[in-house]
């Protein structure tokens, strides 16, 4: 099993690594692109267990590990 | 005479020079691996048994994740230990990845509690979204709670350098940033040559009020973004040949002001 | 364990040629049919035929990058003789006299073909080998040093490698601590889609330490760091060939790195070093496992046996010829003594890092391979590590140098401006600060130097590698490819004049050089001859200045279809300073008088200045008695305290040296060049006539003339500074006096420029940012 | 209209964060998980546009600036 936990900048904080990508792209010529957001991906290969545990487990991983809430939000998908 | 340790893990990378400017000042500083007080090693080591615990600089675990947030994760198993460390007044300091360190571990800013379950800041990505090594000018503004900076006086400027990629502090919580004034927590922020609050690169990651160093309520519990470390002695001062200084440079007062308070 | 489907046998005895270039090419082998040839005459005599990792690695073994094919007959000839007393050794790192107890160690190696490929991983895999390089030593890294070559960014691709490349290199070295110090960035059109990345690595060692990469028999071989992958696979071989289309496919020979396996690994190998448990210590870099351990028991003279099973693997499923030549980073190979595996074992498992015996050092003179109860693979250690040597054809064609006339600008302010900007010459501090050039704190002069907030470049960068000891070494690499274009053998000379020039102006004795040579196709005659020329113009001026060359690497095929990089022999010169607290910046310290020494002459073939306008001139010539005279004058002057700041002439002449100089102190100059062609000691003091002399303006600022330098003398030592140089016979020129807020430059009256210093730095400092991100 | 991009890296290239971060949940306790890869995503704000265009846009893009195809491999999806 499988689970997905997309970590991403709240509302509001600034996002420095999409601010600069989103200048060299215009700059490259991609005249079009009006706003650039950058997110980071875990895929986190689980060993068997249930599909409720391991939402709840991987909401422990974020908030032990994965995520600083003063910045961060974060969804959590389960794959089988 | 107290002991004083200074931690580290894989990628921690400045923990030598360091530990140096303890046994410059005859400081009894010894390297312990997170794995021996975690007691996941042979040879245990207690937290208990030192008067000062340091972190280092450096890339612990690669920053992977977030600068400081494995090393952090990993500590949170001492939560107990550490807090009654910080309650019974010992000294708990953090440099550049240490800092980082601090803040994910949640004893900084350290308003109200010794630590906090919730984390209440975070040094994210410079502005320029980049690693910058550059030297720093730094406006001592701490009233005397620090107890880590009590040989700097009121308003001296010192030259720290910066090499980082994380620094920008940022407060979660609207009115942080005035109870750390007010509680005389703020204790190093950027400035330009002139001695005003100024923009990058003064400001080499866009952080917050200017702030490169914070301490606790209690004052015990202190991080620094740049390195005192590496500027001890003057002919490391990335200007020394210009402006001739004594032997001793901009950091040895850091490391005397913590051999000061825990060897009495 | 039945492993008949994991190792099969190659049939070579009896092919053909056209069957023996098949195999080459399909086994991805990189072996020409004479050497296969060579191959199956060794299998013929034993009765029979290879099995595919027994030919797996001696296609690794034999490969340019390993064995030193092309250029070994050279390299012996020129480069490698008389080696001076203070080389205490070499081998993967070269290891020189530091004081009494402490040698340094140097390592200097090219990361090109990966680069090109995958720039950030190249980059950082680069920097990853060159520390193992003196990490195996038993040496401490103290500093990385970065030359880099690119085209002058027009494309989107160039853009791609820059950002790539440094980033690269930022991330691993930062993340593993040592400080990149020093370093180029150059910019020429013939690096087009082949950018060279040079690396390079010192490190300091207590004598009683040195380890060799040696085993004595009965020792067992453990496998250090990381574990073994497909990644990797068959780098040597790729790096020893041209680059091509199809290239971008050799994926298996791109690696990201892992520094946070690496940064543990220096501190674990030091300490089991220190502790006296270690009989020899080996990277496995280029060439796989075969090569180490085959290196490591011909030096011990002995022969090996490995389990190829034991090799703890990144994934399943490897073939054992995948193990065997794997270049999978972060690892090392350690020879020990049975009776110290565990306390070995303990101090990597202290540091949570793999360590695993693999083999054992035996009697004889071959290396034995099994994998489970089956024996996979017999070879004569000799016929392994010896490989194959060629004396290639070479052609010299000397290009006439010829001075096209061109008239004098009527706007110096004009092409003062686009000099300072272009890519060459710009501020490099974007690149620059990206790296952690202070991790350590034993870094005393930083690559930029001056006043806070306004630095500029230095010439070297200073490390203190001792806690007990103000001694310290001075570092810097150079290489004009320009020049080298022009005429590599001048090219060469005037490199290690270079590297002089940067030692001498922070105050330090040179003392040891190291060479990364970078070139085509080897099989072109042409190519070969710019390799002759420049690899006898390096020995030619070293030996007569006393210099060794610690440690080199060669890097051939630098070509893709769309032609060959310029000749670039990049030199990496390390100096002597008795006590840091004397060296001396390039930033200009107060209102003190600023003299030229050295002769400038019309020598403008391959300078920034021609190439602006688009003419072509003679490229400079060294005189090596007058360098060798220079360097012992200035060090004295600086002895005696005579030098306030001291900077080296090069790319951009005395206008660009000036121009750096000022914006580092945050002070204008004042300059008159009228007093320029006169040989002797400036006339203030020595009473002589101007003679006339007839040289223009514009060269005299812009000639990149050898072995100069422009130095701030202090103002109440001045008449003993002048009296000192006259002595020595050496040219020097009163230029003006520091002072104001601008540079403002006149011959004999005609002003020539005048422009504030502000504006100066904000055409230089922006010179790069376009073509970054 | 947004594009999202994905990056990640190839099979078979090894991926340090991801193997440091597997090293640290285990440590943590999460001993269920086996194994970690992290990617990126940009999502990019694009000027109105349609939709065709777009996703050849984003392909540009990955190729000149946002991925290396020597090591990634990338996913692109359009919302609107
Ligand atoms: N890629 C780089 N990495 C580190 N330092 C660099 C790099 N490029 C240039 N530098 C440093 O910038 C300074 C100026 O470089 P350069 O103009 O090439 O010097 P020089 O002409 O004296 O050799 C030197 O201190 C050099 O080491
Ligand atoms: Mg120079």
């Amino acid at each position: 099993m499988e689970v997905e936990i997309k970590i991403k900048l709240k509302e509001g904080i600034s996002d420095p690594e999409g601010k600069n990508t989103k200048k060299a792209l215009r700059l490259l010529g991609f005249e079009d692109v009006l706003d650039v957001h950058t997110l980071k991906t875990f895929r986190i290969k689980l060993d068997d267990s249930d599909e409720g545990d391991s939402v709840e487990e991987a909401k422990e991983m974020c908030k032990k590990l994965l995520a600083n809430p003063v910045i961060h939000d974060y969804e959590i998908k389960v794959k089988k | 005479m107290a002991k004083i340790c200074v931690l580290r893990m894989e990628g921690t990378n400045c923990e030598w020079e360091t530990f140096l400017a303890f046994k410059r000042l005859k400081g009894d500083a010894e390297f312990v691996h997170i794995k021996q007080i975690l007691k996941e090693s042979e040879e245990e080591r207690f937290l208990e048994d030192y008067a000062c615990v340091i972190i280092p600089g450096g890339f612990s675990s690669g920053d992977y994740v977030r600068a400081g947030a494995i090393f952090a994760s990993r500590l949170s198993k001492l939560k107990k230990e550490i807090i009654e460390f910080i309650e019974e007044d010992k000294l708990l300091g953090g440099i550049c990845n240490g800092f980082q360190v601090l803040v994910e571990l949640g004893v900084l800013p350290g308003i109200g509690e010794a630590l906090s379950e919730e984390k209440k800041a975070v040094l994210t990505v410079n502005d320029s979204n980049l690693f910058e090594c550059r030297p720093t000018l730094l406006r001592h503004v701490n009233g005397g709670k620090c107890i880590f900076t009590r040989r700097y006086t009121k308003d001296k400027i010192v030259i720290f350098p910066s090499a980082h990629a994380e620094g920008k502090l940022v407060f979660g919580g609207e009115d942080t940033l005035e109870k750390m004034i007010e509680n005389d927590q703020i204790v190093f922020r950027y400035t330009d040559s002139k001695g005003d609050y100024a923009g990058y690169p003064w400001n080499p990651n866009g952080s917050t009020y200017n702030i490169a160093g914070i301490c606790n309520e209690r004052g015990n519990v202190f991080g620094l973004m740049p390195h005192p470390e590496r500027v001890f002695y003057s002919y490391t001062h990335p200007d020394w040949t210009r402006n001739s200084m004594g032997v001793y440079g901009d950091g040895m007062p850091l490391f005397k002001s913590i051999l000061d308070y825990i060897d009495g | 364990m039945n492993t008949l489907h994991l190792v099969s046998e190659v049939d070579l005895i009896g092919s053909d040629d056209d069957y023996l270039r098949r195999i080459s090419e399909d086994m991805g082998l990189g072996l020409s049919v004479g050497e296969l040839k060579i191959i199956e005459d060794y299998f013929k005599k034993r009765g029979r035929n290879p099995t595919d990792i027994e030919l797996q690695s001696l296609a690794q073994a034999w490969s340019e990058h390993c064995c030193y094919k092309s250029s070994k007959t050279l390299l012996k000839r020129y480069i490698l003789i008389d080696v001076p007393q203070n080389i205490l050794m070499g081998e993967d790192a070269g290891i020189l006299e530091f004081n009494d107890e402490y040698a340094y160690a140097v390592a200097f190696e090219s990361h090109n073909h990966p680069s090109n490929i995958e720039p950030y991983g190249g980059a950082a895999t680069g920097i990853g080998g060159i520390v193992r390089d003196v990490v195996c030593m038993g040496a401490t890294p103290v500093a990385l040093i970065d030359p880099l070559f690119f085209d002058p960014l027009k494309g989107i691709k160039s853009k791609f490698l820059l950002n790539g490349v440094v980033s690269g290199i930022s991330d691993y070295g930062n993340r593993i601590g040592v400080p990149t110090i020093s370093g180029m960035v150059y910019f020429d059109e013939d690096y087009v889609s082949n950018c060279l990345v040079n690396v390079g690595c010192v490190g300091i060692v207590k004598k009683s330490e040195i380890i060799r990469s040696r085993a004595k028999e009965g020792d067992l071989f453990i496998l250090v760091g990381g574990r073994t992958g497909r990644d990797g696979i068959h780098g040597v071989t790729f790096a020893s060939a041209e680059l091509s289309e199809k290239s971008e496919e050799d994926r298996g020979a791109v690696q990201l790195g892992d520094p946070i396996t690496k940064e543990p690994l220096i501190h674990a190998c030091l300490e089991a070093n220190e502790r006296g448990l270690l009989d020899g210590m080996k990277d496995l870099g280029g060439g796989g496992l075969s090569c180490v351990i085959g290196e490591m028991a011909l030096a011990g003279g002995c022969g090996a046996e490995i389990e190829l099973e034991n090799v703890p693997l990144k994934e399943e499923g490897l073939k054992p010829w995948e193990i065997l030549v794997s270049e999978s980073q972060e690892r090392m190979m350690l020879s020990v003594d049975p009776k110290n595996l565990k306390e070995v074992l303990g101090i990597f498992e202290g540091w949570d890092l793999l360590a695993t015996v693999i083999g054992k050092a035996t009697k004889g003179r071959s290396l034995n391979i099994r994998y489970g109860k089956e024996k996979i693979y017999e070879i004569d250690l000799n016929f392994l590590v010896d490989g194959v040597r060629y004396n290639r054809i070479y052609e010299i064609k000397n290009k006439e140098e010829k001075i096209e006339r061109f008239n004098e600008p009527r706007n110096y302010e004009e092409i003062f401006s686009s000099i300072l900007s272009s890519p060459n010459i710009a501020s490099k501090e974007s690149i620059i600060r990206r790296y952690d050039h202070e991790v350590g704190g034993r870094t005393v002069l930083k690559p930029l130097q001056g006043e806070i907030g306004f630095s500029s470049h230095g010439d070297a960068s200073v490390i203190k590698p001792l806690e007990d000891s103000y001694k310290g070494l001075a570092i810097t690499s150079d290489i004009n490819p320009s020049f080298m274009k022009i005429n590599p053998y001048k090219g060469s000379l005037s490199a290690v004049d270079e590297v002089c020039r940067n030692l001498v102006s922070v105050g330090s004795l040179p003392h040891s050089l190291a060479d990364c040579l970078n070139f085509g196709n080897p099989e072109k005659p042409l190519v070969m001859g710019y390799f002759h020329e420049s690899v006898r113009a390096l020995g030619e001026i070293a030996r007569e200045l006393g210099l060794p060359y610690s440690s080199g690497n060669v890097s051939f095929y630098n070509e893709t279809p769309e032609g060959s990089i310029p000749p670039t022999p990049v030199i990496l010169g390390v100096g002597i300073i008795e006590d840091i607290r004397r060296s001396i910046t390039s930033d200009i310290k107060g209102r003190n008088p600023i003299y030229l020494i050295g002769e400038t002459r019309e020598e403008l073939g391959g300078s920034e200045y021609l190439k602006i306008i688009g003419v072509s001139g003679v490229v400079p010539d060294v005189n090596i008695k007058v360098l060798k005279r220079s360097i012992e004058a200035i060090l004295k002057e600086m002895a005696r305290g005579n030098i306030a700041s001291c900077h080296d002439i090069s790319e951009g002449g005395i206008a660009v040296c000036l121009a750096e100089m000022c914006m580092g102190g945050n002070i204008g100059a004042n300059i008159d060049l009228s007093l320029m062609g006169e040989m002797i000691a400036n006339r203030r003091f020595a009473n002589l006539k101007i003679s006339d002399f007839q040289m223009r303006s514009d060269i005299k600022l812009f000639s990149e003339s050898n072995t100069r330098w422009i130095v701030e003398v202090n103002k109440k030592r001045e008449e003993e500074f002048v009296e000192d140089l006259k002595d020595q016979g050496l040219g020097c020129t009163y230029l003006g006096k520091a002072g104001g807020d601008g540079i403002r430059i006149s011959d004999k009256k005609k002003g020539l420029i005048n422009i504030p210093l502000d504006k100066i730095r904000d055409i230089w400092g922006k010179g790069l940012e376009k073509f970054l991100r």
